[in-house]
């Protein structure tokens, strides 16, 4: 591993450390900004993802389609208040790829756990990131996330994204 | 059949026992899943080639669906003759015989008995004896029936062919949405914390769309000021409500005027990428929504361009799965399938105008503990549950409990 | 009502099957939660603008706390007149009008329905009938009474006063404790394995203490051989048992002799960071610890300078939650909350004394299974339920059963 | 007991409802696990000494055995007699004294209760009344017996001594493989989400091994088409089976044939480390599987060299604990008990030829939902319940509801 | 990021293993030396936390104090067999820190599941580390940690910290 | 923290997140390749571990046994449509082991949530990894391998490795 390849691969762990730490702590106003602007972003299931089906319970094409999404939870949509807590690991580089300045395909598994105001936990969402992520200026961005999901079903809803 | 009593009120009133007591959850079971009722299998494409396979349910009754090799779809229970054991492990899969892991015992794609392992013994030993009979020992055969390329199965010998079960209405109202030969976009499910019929009253709730579910209102999608209405089948059980000319914004001032005291009203919102609303004229008929509903568990979704399946499935008397199988259609071109994957945002588990749905049913059933002898009050749009060109009514919420309560007993 | 006749030797014989039943458990949440009892809703200061709400339970029925625009504290079912829904789905905030999302139907602050969305339908179609009378369709409301800024409520009408419910030895006890404008220094939750009433016992269980938390006889804190009594109110579900003198260590010797044999001793225990049993002389009266509680769920709680509520809320027949609110007063300087603050590492789920009690009740709802037809023996300090200056007793225990078997009919 | 009444089929046809109604499974709490049956309660070598105990259940009841200053082993139920608390929290363990951690009552390790915390007040106040006889109040005990270094225990008076219970046959078959002083492997233990009941019937249908386990047919390790056959006890609800010269690969031709039409049967499989496979003749009876069950929930395995003891534990009417004990020999040297080790690959959570039976019990669960007054179907084998030297039968099945019927009133 | 930044997010990450190590394995005599003499150790629920409530579920304000608590679990409290496995992931130093000599805030997110002796396994706490770490010597030591709950309510008890 | 040490500890996280992609990603025919030919892999329970048991719940003592595993579960075994998701995280490697070509004890937590077709989600599994790994000409290999699963108890069969 080279020097370059440890500090990249250190850089995409604080990557999805931020990411975390954004959809965790109700700063979903942020969100976005992890993303290019032209980016495709999506939570699916395992089961639709190895169909090759191209559904997604959502399923955006651009940034603003995410800042959007915001806005609609925070303005139009009803839900109960809820928090999540994402643990990231497993963090794969695709060896296949290009310098630190290309395309990178990154995977990791995550698991979310959501909490209800009364204190209910339960283990909402097992699965696995793939994604694409870009050098943006002096930071990385998910010019592609796919966020799929073991299970095909959803308890309840699915309000804060993945 | 248990000791409740139905309010003299009739359907503008509902025990809330109705959605607690495991007696009633019991019964129906048995009384509307197993009796006399047709519920969604699949859709005839999804079984393209003889020996395809999928499972489901009626209730909580486990059934396979096959594509015989006669071309014909069959449908069984999904239990072994022998000692019960699920023939069909699988989701879905393709196959010559359904051959049950436990003790090898193989049945045809019709579902009758076709061999039993060592049936004769071994070395003249053991075996079953000369009494048993191999025809009598099959899987238990549902009717099945179809329409507009989708599945229907029922355990009942009583229930009439399914287009009279709909009507003619219904029946063109489905018609109008399945316009072509189906392709799946993709599935998803949601558990609800609820009695299935909490979920099934949401469905028919014409009420309360514009009033949950703000993001409607909010970028006036559909509003109750906006025209449309309520079919309601001649089993009242079934129905359908549309609204129309929702793209044309008419008199927005007047509209707005009326959500103004309401809620669900918001002002000043736009989308930063409006091409999620941006929908295409599909039907020929400004119907931009239309939600069926086929008693008891079946529901037939159009929003704008985005066209889903909807099967209510029971587990249990306070949760039930959400089933959703989003279409396009064969003839779509690429641009089309792209706003039907957009559109699908509106909807499912966190559609913009959906996920309320998802939550309500578990708000309902919490509130309601403890209150099992109170009443729900369905008054809006009167007592009766007739069609009616306003959605501002729970007349098709009416209809349902009209048709599930002779068959309750109630 | 159920089966059960309860055993010739009175309170001092318990059948398991109170605390395993579903019965009995479907029982009391009607007979006892919902019936003439007196149950925790909030401290006053909680409140203290008009407007603001919190949610909590009477048993399992949910219920909306508010402030009201006339300055009065408002208690109602959180369960909306219209179909059901939680009308309230916060667990606190503030709001003028208490709107259901469901269909926007709005309630003022006393939970009297205002306002019905499209009551008169749109453009003459739809709405509700002109028999609808918008007055018969509020919140059902509690009775609300206060006592020392702590606010109880009810749905009965027969339960006299509070603070006749509790009397006057009970009330003096309460004010004690409660001796300024409280503070809420933080919340906690928890839940425990086992059925309600196995946690109300423990808490009146004054034998108990220095036997299972050997924390307190280890270090001194409390044993049953310092001086200590138990108060049973008229209503003999109401108890205060008390601890004094904790602080001057007399005759170590005797009473180390006393537990000698119990294995709740330990020697030679010192702490590194004494600072956690540093207590000041809050109340005068040299009572290093009182218990007390209010039939069926409320608990005031001082051990030292730890003040808390508790309120233990049934959640099925082997499950309860255990919520706590701990307190200070606002005249507390920065010396007194810190000394709160640490004190609170004695109480709670990781207290040093209290944390067995979260697993006891669970070790008994294990172990009594399969033998629901035996009997719990109640014969400490004898067979009666009437106070005693010794904590050397399952009085108040009894006292509770007494309390609570004429309500259930038994 | 249950308005249950019988198929007049007899023992060749079981309601589904058996395996689903709550009352049946209440019922067999009571009437079968603390009725006259005996229940395996540990091994005599795992209490060696005295003050050595461990916890188990006679169906949902804790038990607590130990082995006393006598020597003896003994056996009692683990709820304390005051006020019903676990008396043992801990899975194993060595006392001298039971002492209940709630309020310090201390019983020998008979079960007597010894001594009551502060019996006698302090100060000349509270204590236990003079009526209070301690003689009066042990933990309620189990009879106990011995069979072969295994010890079983039941609450019933009437069921005759072990030895009788199982008779002659089944004893030697136990002797046969509990050949020397048994040392323990390893443990494990199962959740299987079906009723008990359908994982016995799953032990002694020996029709199934070769057919759902298809790694056994595969490698040739037991085929029905190898010799073998079944023995039923005189109690008809105990049983072993066994497969005859397993290692000489007699006619694999004939037998490949029998198997040829049965998915079960893969070909050309081999192992890439054959060292699982290897096995040491250790029995003398060229007997190369047993498996053996005593009613109404133990079992003993040996599979090759794997030996195994599994206990069957009810948790509720849809879920069961199924714990493995994996035993060797004092006298084994280095390569027998590398050899059980890598044997145990077979058997277990993971085991080659278990696997599937972890699971299958819980596919028949799922398919009976909605099926309760359907019947499964146990002819293979005819209709009796007698021993035979085939294994193509449901005999010992039919035997163990011959066994459990008249318990149960059925 | 620079050489020291990666090694002192490293020795970090072995740190967090290192504590929940020491939890997960009983070695609860170990625990005290993971924080400074004057520490502040709070397991509090993220309700108490973001209303700015100080109390904790435990709360203690000296490396004596954890000392003690580890004393009373050993020799005082009574409470079943148990034992935990902390995940923690997420690892995140905030940029605006000092020199690695200097105090540093670090936040984590972590799951932490419980078994008790019969095998049953729980979900027993998600939530978030709000920590403040100092080099002391050749190792870091937690001069204050905050294990915030996401949620309100605790199972039973909290024996084992967090 | 060595550059060395720096470059080894991110090589074993790799290694553990590709053993876990292996394993949630149903590349079965990929996981012996993670042993050495002469490895030993065990899946235990935390209570064998402790009282010495050496049972395992899956033994072997050979990489070959591995590949007859895959091939049972391929061939032979029947069980339903279900998939992993490990999270493996909290990484130590022993202090006290040699230079980087030598054998190492590594140590790290795992979670793995098992998914059925129908897409109920159960925390299966919670525990350590005891290994020892070794370099294999360019990558890391597992010598011995013990899954110490913290629970006694299997919920219905284990098929799948851990
Ligand atoms: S249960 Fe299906 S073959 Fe025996
Ligand atoms: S349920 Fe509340 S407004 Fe309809
Ligand atoms: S319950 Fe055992 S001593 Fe009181
Ligand atoms: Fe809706
Ligand atoms: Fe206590
Ligand atoms: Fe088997």
């Amino acid at each position: 591993m080279t020097p370059d390849e440890v500090v990249r691969r250190l850089e995409l762990e604080a990557l999805y450390a931020d990411y975390a730490f954004c959809l965790d702590n109700d700063r979903l106003e942020d969100w976005p900004g992890f993303f290019t602007e032209d980016c495709t972003y999506r939570v699916t299931s395992a089961e639709n993802f190895e169909a090759g089906m191209r559904l997604g319970i959502i399923y955006a094409t651009s940034r603003n389609m995410l800042v959007d999404r915001v806005m609609a939870l925070r303005k139009a949509n009803i839900y109960e208040p809820q928090r999540y807590r994402h643990l990231v690991a497993n963090l794969r580089i695709e060896k296949t790829q290009a310098a630190p300045t290309g395309a990178i395909a990154v995977t990791a598994n995550f698991l979310v756990v959501r909490t209800m105001q009364d204190g209910a936990m339960t283990l909402f969402a097992a699965g696995r990131y793939v994604d694409r992520v870009v050098r943006g200026g002096d930071s990385w961005k998910f010019a592609r996330k796919d966020a799929v999901l073991d299970s095909r079903q959803i308890d309840t809803l699915l309000a804060i994204p993945i | 059949m248990t000791g409740v009593t139905w309010p003299k009120e009739g359907n503008s009133r509902v025990p809330y026992r109705m959605f607690t007591d495991p007696e009633i959850y019991k019964g129906e079971l048995d009384r509307v899943f197993l009796g006399p009722t047709w519920q969604f299998l699949c859709l005839e494409d999804e079984l393209p080639n003889a020996g395809d396979y999928k499972t489901t349910f009626l209730g909580e009754t486990p059934v396979i669906v096959t594509r015989g090799q006669d071309g014909q779809i069959h449908a069984m229970v999904n239990r072994c003759a022998h000692r019960g054991n699920l023939v069909c492990l699988k989701r879905q899969g393709n196959t010559d015989l359904l051959t049950c892991v436990y003790h090898s015992w193989a049945y045809d794609l019709d579902g009758n008995l076709k061999s039993v392992a060592f049936r004769r013994g071994i070395g003249g030993k053991g075996g079953m004896p000369d009494t048993f009979k191999i025809e009598e020992h099959g899987l238990r055969k549902l009717r099945v029936d179809h329409f507009a390329g989708l599945v229907f199965g029922t355990l009942s010998d009583d229930v009439p062919p399914f287009a009279e079960y709909i009507g003619n209405q219904i029946g063109e109202r489905i018609g109008r949405v399945m316009h072509g030969k189906p392709t799946v976009l993709g599935t998803t499910s949601q558990i609800l914390h609820n009695n299935w019929k909490l979920y099934l009253e949401n469905v028919k709730d014409t009420y309360h769309a514009s009033l949950l579910h703000t993001f409607f209102a909010t970028f006036r999608i559909s509003r109750l000021s906006i025209g449309g209405g309520v079919l309601i089948g001649e089993n009242s059980g079934n129905h359908a409500s549309y609204t129309r000319g929702g793209r044309k914004r008419a008199d927005r001032a007047d509209s707005d005027k009326l959500y103004a005291d309401i809620q669900s009203n918001r002002d000043g919102l736009s989308l930063a990428d409006p091409r999620l609303l941006a929908s295409k004229e599909e039907f020929g008929d400004d119907i931009t929504v239309q939600i069926l509903s086929v008693f008891p568990n079946f529901v037939l979704q159009q929003i704008n361009n985005s066209i889903a399946l909807r099967l209510v499935l029971p587990k249990g008397r306070n949760e039930t799965e959400l089933q959703w199988i989003y279409l396009g259609f064969e003839d779509d071109d690429a641009e089309m399938t792209e706003l039907r994957l957009l559109q699908s945002n509106l909807v499912g588990p966190a559609g913009y105008v959906s996920m309320e749905d998802g939550a309500v049913g578990g708000f309902v059933q919490r509130a309601i503990a403890g209150s099992e002898d109170d009443l729900s009050v369905l008054e809006m749009g009167g007592h009766d549950h007739v069609s009616d060109d306003t959605r501002t009514t729970e007349a098709s919420i009416r209809g349902f409990w009209q048709a599930y309560r002779p068959l309750m007993g109630l």
